[in-house]
């Protein structure tokens, strides 16, 4: 029965993550394809392009797809995929699952030490404010979040290059190594050295949502039935704060915290282009001005699944942790 | 019967409650919604105040346990065996001298088990012992304590509940409302047990709006009218419309189904048009100018009246 | 005219019916009080008498036809909260042009005073609003009340009030009642019959 | 006030807190200003047009000063008209793409919820499937689909944002659905029509102006997000992402004022939304009446 229930959960998720790579990755064949944008004159340039014999150019264009029918390319790139081929990435001319994986290894440290960060930083600041709302720390605890809710994180990462990288010198200008160190060879700890910066912006702006969404759930149970019943007990401010408090805190905030998910991922985005931080968002933007189909495709899908996963691992924590859907009606 | 001999547990004098609001407008208003309550219970009793839902009575609860949100205002003078009682003192009172049976299981954290939730999160042999006791007690199976707020059944959260208030020994329980959803056999369940509670030298307020359930268990009656109590009688003084003082509760003896089923025309002020003096006197037949005034508190045959009109003798 | 049920089963979960095999049959000068311990379900068959909900199976009929979907239902159910049962954002006077209108008679019998047409349900007493509820339901082609509790929360004045209008009503228009109270006394003085129903 | 002259024989046990300023007062007054002042901003971009594009190579550099607020940049522009064009150019963006994606919202959620369980499963899943990709990737996307520039950006931040505004709206309606009142009203032989009009549009428009509001701030961070990254509004023109995309050539030899004041003022802009958006949330809504 048990048994039973598991497989099917695990059967529906599956079914549910093949539909959204297939629908994904339609959208993103057809977004590419309508475009009016020119690979072969992005990627050679203004004055090569204008220069260049009508063989070359046709040659050219015969590498960039560009004469294709667009239905004809994704079935191409469709039964490719069934056999694990990703297609090549013309831009870094490399099959585009390296790309992705070198990739994406950079990124997900980054996002995992943001992610964290935020996640511990902004539950604290936010149970602060709320226990002691209307008061000065939480005036300036509020301010603070809502502040960096309006800061664009890019602008957030140039002030941070320009203050510890230009002023102080104390971390890189940048990248994930020290230039002219490939990633192969770079020590953990120059790697690290290279991370705090873009990771630090990172996670300084995702700390204002929790933070915020946090302490409206303080404030919440501090008005709640069973909060006002504990009182009534004679159990102290804090005695029932610690009691009542972080349990039916925990909950909400790593929900929200995985659906941030989503935004730490655009956050990247645009940190790393601040940090030329060779991460999977960077990738995307060069992908992108570069009109590189395959690997921009490749990325729409990954950046899903990504979020998948979080939402996936919210649910079932969710389940584990929650009573009333662990004995009430299980999973899924 | 000899009047007032047992000693007091709790007395209420001249409560006043009143919220800070904003109008339609912009301006800040005070809004009065209890003025000038009296309510005593002693050893050994179950008092109940009774009165229509959204009367401002729930309030009277949360006004003695000083549990109400920082927009109220909140004056009178509360003694509990005897002592007068400040803010701080009521503050040490929760849980150990007075404690709060709610209405219903939106007062137990979702998220913690009963046992748990009983023994106020507590580890100790000693707690759980009591707790398990409790338990027995109250006919609950000792696998309800694992159980969540959400398994539980009507009438186990009312019994957990009721657990719940007994943990620390109090000597004042307060009941808000404690019926509602439960059907008649479960509320006298209920009621049995207050009734245990107060029998043991204890006391109970009990605050409902079901005259019918507060007359079958309850010692004494007070009677709330717009936000206030203007009587408060011993239960056996319902058995006739004479023996009763106030205008308004024979109005009520009045309009019981099984006393007539007469309807008294009008309706409870609003608490944004109250009338001066007595709250009553619109609707009154014994209305008089005088009754605009001042109307101080009388005590006559053991019971309490607030009625210039009344008087020590029985009408017939 | 018979407002009938027969063999009612419903529930809320899959395969866990909280009503099995239920049938009642009242007519238009009864006065029926539904009886049960709490638990059974008393709301949940008021509105599958009044037509809120479809029965899993089984049916409702008033004079052997199935209660009209569009339009008008002579089947006209009384809310036990009041203040739940009316539009927060719409003036009283809105709510009540929903359904009967404005019929002087009808305020006056409910005590109903005139300066409460323009307030809001929040600037009202549930026992105030309950009084429009129950003229609301008194539209000229109404054949059957079914009123939840809809005295419970008010005080014995209130209660004796509404209560003492609406008997009137009924009897006079020829209009059946169904109701639910938990109140023994109440339902000695109003029922024709009591129907209780078992677990 | 009643309670002010307590005497002594009646013992005060609690004491509201009371506030100095009708804070409802202060809330008209704070959202008036944020109006007013996103107003000024972006009348006053249209205005500074010609100044934030015109060049004086003789006033490169300038760091600073009294002449130059924000100081100008390597080909002699003022700063500050600059980015004052750049902030309203990104309001009238920010506005036309949030009002176009709240319309989107309001149909898709108003369908979803009304027009039967097929529909609402259908667009359910496209919200979920718009909430599955993130933001950025879809905008780049999209951006690139339409060649990038003007109306890359502004389609693109409008077909990204009006899902969660959806699912608040669907959410709302199908709880009206499902009172008591508006099932009451339909026993009552009133129209699907009436009640959509006098039920739920009083309810849910509130929520509606409220979420427009407070998607304003989101569009215009991404816009100049996008444009940052090269997928928005061309080089040429004055955009607070392509001002800034341009600093960053000039800051490791420290022309800190290129980057920081474009960045500080749409903090500032985008703060101004919040403001305007969180007043009218509390004007609007009853329950704060106490606050």
């Amino acid at each position: 029965m048990k048994r039973n229930r598991l497989l099917n959960f695990v059967g529906k998720q599956a079914a549910k993550l093949i539909i959204l790579i297939v629908v994904i990755s339609m959208v993103a064949f057809f977004l590419v394809a309508v475009s009016p944008i020119d690979p072969v004159q992005m990627n050679t340039g203004q004055a090569a392009y204008a220069n260049m014999s009508l063989e070359k150019r046709a040659q050219l264009e015969e590498y960039w797809g560009v004469n294709t029918p667009v239905v004809e390319k994704y079935t191409n790139w469709a039964k490719d995929i069934i056999h694990g081929d990703w297609g090549t990435s013309l831009r870094f001319n490399q099959p585009v699952l390296s790309v992705i994986a070198e990739r994406f290894t950079n990124s997900l440290l980054l996002m995992i030490v943001a992610w964290l960060f935020s996640g511990v930083f902004g539950l604290l600041l936010g149970i602060a404010a709320g226990v002691y709302r209307g008061k000065l720390v939480d005036k300036i605890i509020k301010g603070y979040a809502l502040t960096l809710a309006s800061t664009p994180t890019f602008w957030l990462g140039l002030l941070m290059l320009m203050i510890f990288a230009v002023w102080l010198s104390w971390f890189p200008f940048g990248f994930s190594t020290p230039i002219g160190v490939s990633a192969a060879e770079a020590t953990l700890g120059q790697r690290l050295y290279h991370l705090i910066l873009p990771a630090l912006t990172l996670s300084i702006i995702g700390v204002a949502n929790i933070a915020l969404h946090t302490r409206e759930k303080v404030i919440d149970i501090m008005e709640s039935d069973f909060y006002l019943f504990a009182l009534a007990r004679g159990e102290s401010r804090g005695e029932a704060l610690r009691h009542h408090c972080l349990r039916n805190l925990l909950l909400p905030a790593m929900t929200l915290q995985f659906a941030s998910i989503s935004e730490i991922f655009g956050g990247s985005v645009l940190v790393e282009q601040v940090f030329s931080y060779p991460g999977l968002g960077q990738a995307a933007v060069s992908a992108g001005i570069g009109g590189d189909a395959a690997l921009l495709v490749a990325i729409a899908i990954i950046s899903a699944c990504f979020v998948f996963c979080g939402n996936l691992i919210a649910n079932i924590l969710y389940g584990v942790v929650d009573p009333r859907i662990r004995r009430g009606h299980g999973l899924g | 019967m000899t009047c007032l001999t047992k000693k007091h547990i709790l007395e209420i004098e001249n409560l006043s409650v009143s919220f800070l609001q904003y109008d339609k407008g912009m301006r800040q208003r005070s809004l009065q919604v209890i003025t000038n309550l009296s309510v005593s219970v002693h050893e050994g009793e179950i008092v109940a105040v009774v009165g229509a839902s959204g009367s401002g009575k729930s309030l009277l609860a949360h006004a003695v346990l000083g549990l109400l949100p920082a927009n109220a205002d909140v004056s009178g003078t509360l003694r509990f065996e005897g002592k007068p009682l400040t803010a701080a003192s009521i503050a040490a009172l929760r849980g150990k001298g007075i404690t709060l049976v709610p209405q219903s299981i939106a007062y137990l954290d979702p998220l913690l088990k009963a046992g748990k939730a009983v023994r106020k999160n507590k580890r100790d042999a000693g707690a759980r012992k009591k707790q398990r006791e409790l338990f027995a007690h109250f006919q609950l199976d000792p696998a309800t304590e694992n159980l969540y707020p959400f398994e539980l059944s009507g009438g186990m959260a009312r019994r957990v509940l009721l657990a719940a208030a007994l943990m620390d020994d109090p000597r004042l329980i307060i009941a808000d409302e404690p019926t509602p959803g439960l059907d008649l056999e479960l509320a006298k369940k209920a009621l049995a047990d207050f009734r245990a509670f107060a029998d043991q030298g204890n006391g109970v307020l009990l605050i409902t709006h079901d005259i019918e359930l507060a007359l079958s268990v309850a010692d004494r009656i007070a009677v709330f009218y717009a936000g206030t109590t203007v009587e408060e009688a011993p239960v056996i003084d319902f058995e006739a419309e004479t023996t009763l003082r106030h205008p308004y509760t024979k109005a009520l003896w009045r309009a019981l189904p099984e006393n007539g089923f007469a309807a008294l025309p009008g309706n409870q002020p609003y608490v944004k048009a109250m009338p001066k003096g007595c709250p009553f006197g619109p609707r009154c037949s014994l209305f008089s100018p005088s009754c605009e005034g001042e109307i101080p508190l009388k005590t006559i045959r053991c019971g309490t009246v607030r009625c210039i009109k009344a008087t020590g003798s029985v009408e017939v | 005219m018979m407002l009938e049920a027969k063999d009612i089963v419903f529930g809320y979960e899959k395969r866990r019916p909280i009503l099995d095999g239920f049938c009642l049959s009242a007519g238009q000068e009864e006065r029926v009080a539904l009886v049960a311990l709490s638990g059974v379900g008393k709301t949940t068959l008021c509105q599958l008498l009044a037509g809120y909900l479809a029965p899993w199976s089984g049916q409702i009929t008033l004079n052997q036809k199935p209660l009209p979907q569009k339009g008008y239902c002579p089947v006209q159910m009384i809310w036990q909260h009041p203040e739940k049962s009316v539009d927060p954002y719409l003036r009283m006077k809105d709510t009540l042009a929903e359904g009967r209108g404005l019929d002087p008679a009808v305020l006056e019998g409910l005590g109903i005073e005139s300066d409460w047409l323009n307030r809001f349900p929040g600037e009202l007493s549930g026992g105030e609003i309950q009084r429009f509820c129950i003229a609301r339901a008194l539209g000229g082609e109404t054949k059957f009340i079914i009123a939840d509790e809809i005295s419970t929360m008010l005080d014995p004045i209130a209660q004796s009030q509404i209560w003492n209008f609406l008997l009137e009503e009924v009897q006079r228009r020829k209009i059946g009642l169904i109701f639910v109270s938990h109140s023994e006394a109440l339902t000695k003085r109003i029922a024709t019959r009591k129907v209780t129903l078992a677990e | 006030m009643a309670l002010a002259d307590l005497t002594v024989s009646v013992p005060v046990l609690a004491k509201a807190r009371r506030k100095k300023l009708n804070q409802r007062k202060k809330t008209i007054v704070v959202f008036l200003f944020a109006c007013l002042l996103l107003l000024g901003i972006t009348v006053g971009g249209i205005l500074a047009a010609e100044t934030a594009v015109t060049a004086d190579l003789s006033q490169k550099y300038i760091t600073p000063s009294l002449q130059h607020l924000f100081g100008t940049d390597q080909l002699g522009r003022d700063m500050l008209a600059r980015v004052v064009k750049g902030l309203s150019t990104s309001i009238l963006i920010g506005l036309g793409a949030a009002s176009c994606s709240a319309v989107l919202a309001i149909l898709l959620g108003s369908a979803a919820a009304l027009l039967g369980e097929k529909v609402d499963a259908a667009i359910t899943w496209l919200i979920d499937l718009m909430l599955g990709i993130p933001h950025i990737v879809l905008l780049i996307l999209i951006s690139y689909a339409l060649g990038k520039g003007f109306w890359g950006v502004t389609v693109g931040v409008a077909l990204t944002h009006w899902p969660s505004l959806s699912r608040v709206i669907r959410g709302e309606i199908l709880q009206l659905k499902e009172t008591q009142y508006v099932k009451t009203a339909r026993k009552l032989g009133q129209s699907s029509w009436r009640i959509a009009v006098k039920h739920m549009l009083p309810a849910v428009f509130p929520q509606f102006l409220v979420g427009l509001i407070l998607l304003f701030p989101h569009a215009i961070l991404h816009e100049a997000g996008i444009t940052f990254l090269g997928f928005g509004l061309p080089p040429e023109q004055p955009a607070i992402g392509v001002i800034l995309a341009e600093s960053m050539k000039y800051l490791s030899v420290g022309m800190w004022w290129l980057a920081f004041f474009p960045g500080a003022a749409l903090i500032g802009v985008v703060a101004l939304f919040d403001l305007a958006g969180g007043s009218l949330r509390r004007l609007i809504d009853p329950h704060s009446a106490q606050e």
